[in-house]
């Protein structure tokens, strides 16, 4: 599945990679994120996930065609 | 689960008012790489029947936390940015009886002194202007996915979770 | 006895905040039978260390109370009125840390859609600039001896005690 | 003494006048405009009056040669 990060994310991975194993949530996405780079796992419990139709849950299953993008939080202020 | 791209609840056009107008919602590049053109902005959001224009403009500032900016760079998720920005958008006219509401955030380099977002709102009287300009930069802040990086004189850069304005 | 012209308190500028600069405050024509240049204005009231900058714009609308409309007339008491716009602007700010604060009121004719008074204010951050925005044109509407006359589309006129914004 | 009025005070005076008695305050002033027309004492009663040094109240000393300007409610809103 391929995998778009945004902003301080990049910092961690890659904007754009293909995740070599299917996660079939976004928790036991955020899993295999944290494998790649522990340092991120604050952040990620922070991030929300979408696909192309908008946000998802954890509830959404993943598919191994999906892209997911994983969205900081917004700047806020 | 799919949610709404935008977690809104459904746009409820009131018609409590009676000198609400059926608004006429701005579609246009509410995303923009191109500097803002404010002068345009504001003549599209005129109404004859508007009696207050309010329009906000976030600028660069020249220090940060008391540091020296060089530059910013914004970057959007943009197909779910541009949606929920129009979304917030109706959401305001309908609650705020607006004759026109309009946004738009620049992505990409910024200098110092350039506007990285605009918000202008049309309507009847005043209170309404305000209230539903400050409500909709205020989501616009909190809710979309458009990320700053601060870029200092020092050469480090941070990605900001804290507001330029 | 004399009062002070405008009835405030004398003005004391705040050194409270780090980022507190002491603002040059604009002094031009406040009061102008031209037609307002928000370009121009927008572009005096931009300051760099300005994050937030808000504009509000009393624009003449083509209903009010439910009669068409059909051009307006400002008067002004211009010696009291220019005094008191400079002290209102002088005062918030002072109070909000402005970088810049601008207010610019037409008198004459005007015709619908035209900009009746303008206020631009800039601060360090949102909350201030458009807290300040909204308490200027407030008192400018309610103190300042500026006076409308509607003139509707059946011939009457009437000199105004309700804003048109 | 000269008399300048404005907006709505000019549907009941000249804008500009000579008052042929001396008021010697605002109250005062306010009884001769009312017998000039007396259709205008509720709105004078809510202006407020100046001269070119600035608004006055009633403890004012008008003098002969004075300007007073009349000044009817803001327009508000």
């Amino acid at each position: 599945m391929k995998i778009h990060v945004y902003a301080t994310l990049k910092d961690y991975f890659s904007s754009e990679f293909e995740l070599a194993t299917v996660a079939h949530n976004t928790d036991e996405l955020k899993r295999h994120l944290v494998q790649l780079n522990d340092q991120a796992e604050l952040l990620l419990n922070s991030c929300r996930f979408a696909v192309e139709e908008g946000f998802i849950d954890n509830d959404y299953k993943l598919k191994e065609n999906d892209t997911v993008i994983i969205i900081p939080p917004a700047s806020g202020g | 689960m799919i949610r709404s791209s935008s977690s809104l609840p459904p746009v409820e056009v009131s018609q409590s008012s009676s000198e609400a107008i059926q608004p006429p919602l701005e579609v246009f590049q509410v995303i923009s790489a191109a500097p803002l053109d404010m002068v345009e902005l504001l003549r599209r959001a005129h109404h004859p029947a508007a009696g207050a224009v309010v329009l906000f403009s976030g600028e660069v500032r020249d220090h940060n936390k008391g540091r020296a900016v060089d530059h910013l760079e914004y970057e959007a998720y943009q197909p779910l940015a541009v949606k929920m920005i129009h979304a917030i958008l109706a959401e305001a006219t309908a609650k705020w009886s607006l004759q026109s509401a309009i946004a738009q955030h620049r992505v990409g380099r910024l200098a110092i002194g350039e506007s990285a977002v605009v918000v202008i709102t049309a309507a009847a009287h005043r209170r309404e202007a305000y209230e539903a300009n400050r409500h909709i930069i205020d989501r616009i802040k909190h809710e979309v996915p458009i990320w700053k990086c601060e870029y200092f004189h020092d050469g480090s850069h941070q990605w900001g979770n804290n507001c330029n304005c």
